[in-house]
């Protein structure tokens, strides 16, 4: 059946996200990826570094369904040091938890097979405590959990999305949720562009949210980190990308009938390709004023890539106030 | 006159919508010709719905866990086949309609199928478990399952009168605030959870008291099933975490009804209070739902490996512990709310350390296994298919309590993956086995196990292969609630998924037919000894169904497993003697809690539409008949000493003719496999 | 009729009343009073106010130590733990919360 | 009796309460109650800086009221123990007379509210105004909601009281709304502490 919303929808979708189309040669891709996976066991720390887990997702999903999978993963192309610490942090979590996890298998399996009833093997129904075992099932969890809890502890702060992103002066962005897109003001440069984010590579970025709809939850998954915004109050998140790439982010909110189509653009380009981008928002783009920027929001649809060559200024403040009343008495 | 309620409510914006409405109205109409021209209706009524039985109660709630689950799960079938055919395009579900079915399904699933199912449960259990005749307050009881249902009644009405909130299960505001959402939707979704919760906390209520005050002497805490256990953690957490959600709902009620701001965007509301509120109620919610099955594992566990539970203490101090922890690791729900490190931190170690005492729980588990006899009845089966599954999904628990970690896939199908993977395996499977494991003593007869296995399978296979890809895809930033998509690599997974809940389907079928079959068959099946499985604990010392005082005379415990040791000892039905015998009273069945259920379900459903008089009149319609039910007397019936001596002596003898010589045991006890 | 220590007499109502009393008039008077040291008349409210619930739980509500108590007893004290770890963690991340949107 | 002979035969009868299993029951749920008012003290002290365009807790909360109705509510938890005494002692006149003047006490206290709450709607300061305002109505008023279904209950107890024959279940139902009754009192405390006296020391 037709759903004349989505026509709508389809009709202001941009022509994006950059993914693949279906994979014309599915067994030559998961050659590639076996490729790809066995080499980022040789070299840790490149940037492959979610390898571990990308081997662990293709045990759990099991190898017969590896050939249909067309998609490439971001996980496994990550993209800046916040993402790859976090790739790494969820590998050696798992590797940690193997040693009280994969013997889980291995008893069950063993068990089930030995004491099976037509076995008849050694029986013992009054067996039902052994003080070295409980020790070693109640002490072996707890190291583990101390080691992870240290991990926790460092990474948390370390990779707090309020701390800025390693050296180098820090590219401020603005970025405002509306239903059902993205506007991304740039205070320093003066320019601002909806649904689409451009970064320099190698360099610091700190982007300040809020929301002039429902709570949204921005997330670019490339280079990894995610946080809320919302109406009247101010979050924000400090990446940095490695090396030009053209990825996607998106809200990961439930917002409401546009939701789906809430993605952005986001490119990485190198430092001269951000001083070109610059300058041809400079030349080329509108003016986001106040008035257009409340007809945007007021459209309550997806919005193509558009870039505006300057934008009032204050804008993302007055946002957040209009959803603060200061007290008058 | 009639509040916001008109003929715009009828559900003609979706052809599945106005299907879905039309198939709930004719069930019911079936329902009822069908009742009528049976002439059942006085049975119903007298037998069952009026009935302050535990046993009756237990398998009422069962019902309504039944048919909600069905509903649920036609739910999820169709987002999963939505899913996997929306690459770049609309599907066949209006985008509207996709939020109201993710919405209806999570609700649904946590509220009206585990919940209701775990009560059942517990209710038909326990007082069994603990060698009691009923639970401590059986009219209580009723008005439990009363709102319970009031509560189901009221979601299944919004199929057919206006729509359901498209906010999630979570019901975020401001979303689903009076302005974003300004229909009757978010108002269905706060009075059914409402209703439900206070029928829960009742049920929780009670359950504590019979524990606490009702047990069977010689019955120690240390003495009793894991199962009763595991029912009193369950039920302290339901009585102070369910507060939490009252307040939560009430307070978004007052909001959207009379313009409070308490979780408004404007004029000091703060909407991440609602989050804080809901989690603080959602995870020990979390560990509600678990704990029971968990119960119920370790009952079947040790029962069909015809051994004794291996770490029965620390079995009890895990759960234990887990019910103390699970009030301190909310906050991972929200980790990317931007709450500073220090904060997200302690509630990711929190979070780590309760994954301690489950990890020894699965342990204890395997241990329980090791030098066991196992048979592998439909029970057993799903005990050993959550061991191994349960596991995967604390796998991802721990990564998702990681703080960066949670950063990367919250929100995305990787979340969906692991709360799937924690309350199907964990959960759900619980309760199914423990609905095959004391179908027969509720019941009389037992369930078939061919087809009992064969449902297993299915649910095991298509569970892995419907959420398993979520991981991946989840991996690979796939957002949660997406009811369309443009990249093309996800499509091949979210076909694979959906194949899973097709084996799924599958796995139900087989559960509907087992359940005719068992019908059909019933005879042959029957229960005649009361102990079908060799079983361990007091319930299985009386009849299936066990007479509607349970136990004539209470039994005197002396050990764990009481009633498997009596039978080592030859001492499993002794003869107590005539003079043991004493008259006891039973409660008259009442119509009072059915009509005070009704009552709170005209209340939530005029509030839903606000007309005023209307809930009125529901509000003083059940304040009144609570009051007379105070002022009611002879609510008992005695039972004559000589009928209770009269019963379990015939019961003896009958005993004695089903196993020759006098030996009543039967099973592997008896068949000499005791070394 | 044999009593247990702490079961409830006129006398026992009367004590718990006139404790009741004296700290209610305390913390009155020092919210009134305690302008100019508002943290000093702060603590004097707030410590008066956990008195005074400790003064009732023991002469009106009957909470003891004794046998009969006992249970009602663990039962409280699971109570104060749980809502103390509601109320603290709630009130803890609200604030932080509330400190970094702004 | 026989080893596995019946236990304490009070226990057969499901309707009358000698092992306690009622007050238990009851304690429970005062225990849930208390988590539930927890909570929205919570969410009043989360709420407080939320005053928007409205009053802060310094201007809008006053102890005019606040006081008196302390002290009615706590006279009233003490003549409900008189009340309970009376049961004791199965002094029937007694115990309608002290129940008699718990709830008039209770009515006092809830029309003092009643004028409370009208005043500060009169000031223009309803919930409407502001979160803060909200968190403590909902507050407040949910206390005040207890204390109605307190006085709803304590009529029909006043009834029962007064001509059933004070049998088990209506002794064991007076002994219930004792605990309701000074459980009330007890909340009060909580709220006269943090939300008036605290309030007007800004």
């Amino acid at each position: 059946m037709t759903n004349p919303f989505a026509a709508r929808l389809r009709r202001n979708a941009p022509a994006w996200p950059p993914d693949a189309g279906p994979a014309a040669n599915l067994a030559g891709f998961a050659v590639k990826r076996m490729h790809a996976v066995a080499a980022s066991f040789r070299k840790r720390g490149e940037p492959a570094g979610r390898s571990g887990l990308a081997a662990l997702a293709f045990v759990l999903v099991g190898a017969a369904s590896l050939p249909v999978a067309a998609a490439p993963i971001p996980l496994i192309q990550t993209n800046g040091p916040i993402a790859l610490e976090q790739a790494r942090l969820m590998r050696d979590a798992l590797l940690l938890m193997a040693i009280v996890v994969l013997p889980v298998f291995v008893l069950a399996g063993t068990f089930v097979w030995r004491y099976r009833r037509s076995r008849q093997a050694t029986y013992r129904p009054d067996w039902s405590f052994s003080l070295p075992l409980e020790l070693a099932i109640w002490g072996i969890p707890t190291c583990i959990v101390i080691a992870l809890g240290f991990l926790v502890w460092t990474r948390t702060h370390s990779l707090d999305p309020y701390a800025q992103a390693g050296p180098g002066s820090v590219l401020e962005v603005q970025a405002i949720a509306t239903d059902w897109k993205w506007v991304f003001l740039y205070p320093g440069l003066g320019v601002a562009t909806v649904n689409e984010l451009v970064v320099p590579a190698d360099r610091p970025f700190r982007i300040a949210l809020t929301s002039d709809t429902v709570m949204n939850a921005f997330f670019i998954p490339g280079l990894g980190g995610q946080i809320f915004a919302m109406a009247g109050m101010r979050t924000q998140i400090n990446l940095r990308a490695t090396s030009p790439a053209e990825m996607w982010g998106r809200n990961m909110q439930f917002s409401g009938n546009g939701f789906y189509g809430q993605e952005f653009r986001v490119r990485v380009v190198g430092a001269q390709g951000f001083d070109a981008w610059r300058q041809h928002a400079r030349a080329a783009g509108g003016q986001l004023t106040r008035a257009a920027y409340g007809a945007l929001v007021k459209q309550q649809a997806t919005a193509p890539v558009t870039t505006y060559a300057r934008f009032d200024p204050g804008l993302f403040d007055e946002v957040i106030a209009k959803y603060r009343t200061e007290p008058h008495r | 006159m009639w509040g916001r309620l008109s003929a715009d409510a009828l559900p003609v914006y979706s052809i599945v919508a106005a299907a879905a409405a039309g198939i709930a109205v004719l069930g019911v109409l079936a329902v009822i010709v069908l009742l009528t021209v049976t002439h059942r209706w006085t049975w119903l009524w007298r037998e069952w719905l009026t009935s302050l039985n535990h046993r009756r109660i237990g398998i009422m709630y069962v019902i309504v866990a039944l048919v909600m689950l069905l509903r649920a799960f036609i739910e999820a079938l169709l987002i999963r086949v939505q899913q996997a055919i929306a690459y770049d395009s609309g599907g066949f579900l209006p985008t509207e309609h996709f939020a109201q079915l993710f919405t209806t399904h999570g609700s649904i699933m946590i509220f009206f199928v585990l919940m209701p199912f775990l009560t059942g449960m517990i209710n038909v259990v326990l007082p069994l478990q603990i060698g009691a005749r009923d639970l401590a307050f059986p009219w209580l009881n009723a008005i439990g399952l009363w709102l319970t249902t009031a509560g189901a009644a009221l979601v299944m009405t919004s199929l057919v009168l206006g729509r359901f909130s498209t906010g999630g299960w979570s019901g975020y505001p401001n979303y689903t605030g009076a302005i974003v959402s300004p229909g009757v939707g978010p108002d269905y979704w706060i009075w059914a959870l409402t209703l439900a919760g206070i029928g829960s906390t009742v049920a929780g209520i009670n359950f504590i008291a019979t524990i606490w005050k009702l047990r069977a002497p010689g019955m120690t805490l240390m003495r009793m099933p894991l199962f009763c256990w595991t029912a009193l953690c369950t039920s302290l957490l339901i009585v102070f975490a369910f507060p939490a959600l009252t307040v939560a709902t009430s307070l978004l009620w007052l909001d959207r009804t009379f313009g409070f701001h308490f979780f408004t965007q404007t004029d000091g509301g703060n909407m991440m209070q609602f989050v804080n509120l809901f989690w603080l109620w959602g995870h020990p919610e979390v560990y509600i739902l678990i704990l029971p099955a968990f119960g119920a594992f370790s009952e079947v566990i040790a029962t069909f490996s015809q051994k004794k539970v291996f770490g029965y203490a620390s079995l009890v101090f895990a759960t234990m512990a887990i019910g103390v922890l699970s009030f301190t690791v909310w906050l991972h729900h929200f980790f990317t709310m931007g709450a500073s490190p220090n904060v997200n931190a302690f509630f990711g170690i929190m979070t780590m350390v309760i994954a301690v005492p489950t990890g020894v729980k699965v342990y204890d588990w395997l241990f329980t296994l090791y030098r066991g006899r196992l048979r592998f009845d439909t029970p057993m089966l799903y005990a050993i298919g959550f061991l191994v599954t349960f596991v995967i999904g604390g796998v991802t628990g721990v990564l998702l309590a990681i703080p960066p970690v949670d950063y990367t896939v919250h929100n995305s199908v990787f979340l969906i993956a692991h709360f799937h993977n924690m309350l199907i395996p964990g959960s759900l499977f619980g309760m199914f086995a423990a609905f095959n494991f004391w179908f027969p003593k509720a019941v009389g007869f037992r369930l078939d196990d061919a087809w009992g296995r064969r449902g297993f399978w299915f649910w095991l296979t298509g569970f892995y292969a419907a959420f398993m890809p979520l991981y991946l895809l989840g991996m690979m930033g796939m957002s949660r609630r997406l009811e369309r998509y443009s990249h093309p690599g996800w499509q091949p997974w979210l076909v694979l998924a959906a194949f899973g809940v097709v084996l799924i389907a599958a796995g139900v079928v087989c559960q509907v037919i087992q359940l005719y079959v068992s019908w059909r068959d019933r005879e042959a099946l029957r229960d005649a000894t009361g102990d079908p499985w060799d079983g361990r604990a007091l319930e299985w010392s009386v009849a299936s169904p066990p007479p509607e005082w349970n136990f004539a005379v209470r039994p005197r415990v002396r050990s764990r497993d009481a009633f498997h040791e009596s039978k080592v000892e030859g001492l499993a039905y002794p003869d107590p003697g005539r003079d043991a015998y004493r008259d006891i009273f039973v409660p008259r069945n009442s119509g009072l809690a059915v009509a005070i259920g009704w009552a709170a379900y005209v209340l939530a459903f005029a509030a839903v539409w606000r007309i005023g008089w209307l809930a009125a009149l529901g509000l003083a319609a059940s304040v009144l008949l609570v009051i007379w039910r105070s002022f009611q007397t002879g609510t008992t019936e005695r039972i004559p000493a000589q009928t209770l001596y009269d019963y379990d002596r015939g019961r003896r003898e009958a005993l004695m003719r089903l196993v020759p010589g006098g030996e009543i045991m039967h099973g592997a006890a008896a068949s000499g496999a005791r070394p | 009729m044999s009593r247990e220590p702490g079961s409830p007499t006129h006398r026992r109502y009367l004590t718990g009343y006139l404790w009741a009393l004296g700290l209610t008039l305390i913390a009155f008077a020092a919210a009134r009073l305690g302008g100019a040291n508002r943290t000093l008349a702060l603590g004097v409210v707030i410590g008066a106010g956990l008195i005074q619930i400790g003064v009732h739980l023991r002469y009106f509500l009957h909470l003891g130590f004794g046998k009969s108590q006992r249970e009602n007893l663990v039962l409280v004290l699971i109570a104060t733990l749980l809502i103390l770890l509601m109320v603290g963690g709630s009130v803890w991340i609200m604030f932080d919360l509330n400190r970094r949107m702004m | 009796m026989t080893a596995v002979g019946s236990a304490a035969p009070s226990m057969d009868r499901v309707d009358d309460d000698e092992n306690g299993k009622s007050a238990f029951g009851f304690w429970v749920f005062l225990m849930s109650d208390a988590a539930l008012f927890a909570v929205l003290f919570a969410t009043y002290a989360v709420m407080m800086r939320g005053t928007g365009s409205g009053p802060g807790p310094a201007e809008a909360i006053g102890l005019k009221y606040a006081f008196p109705e302390t002290l009615v509510l706590l006279t009233s938890t003490l003549t409900m123990g008189f009340a309970a005494m009376a049961l004791h002692a199965d002094a029937r006149r007694s115990l309608v007379v002290w129940l008699g003047a718990t709830l008039v006490l209770g009515a006092v206290f809830l029309a003092l509210e009643a004028a409370e709450f009208h005043g500060m709607a009169a000031k223009g300061d309803t919930p409407q105004v502001s979160g803060f305002l909200s968190g403590f109505f909902a507050l407040v008023g949910a206390h005040g909601l207890h204390v109605t279904a307190g006085m709803v209950w304590g009529l029909a107890m006043l009834v029962q009281g007064a001509t059933s024959d004070l049998s088990a279940p209506v002794r064991s139902r007076l002994g219930r709304f004792a605990l309701y009754w000074h459980f009330l009192d007890l909340i009060w405390v909580g709220i006269f502490s943090i939300v008036y006296l605290r309030g007007t020391l800004g």
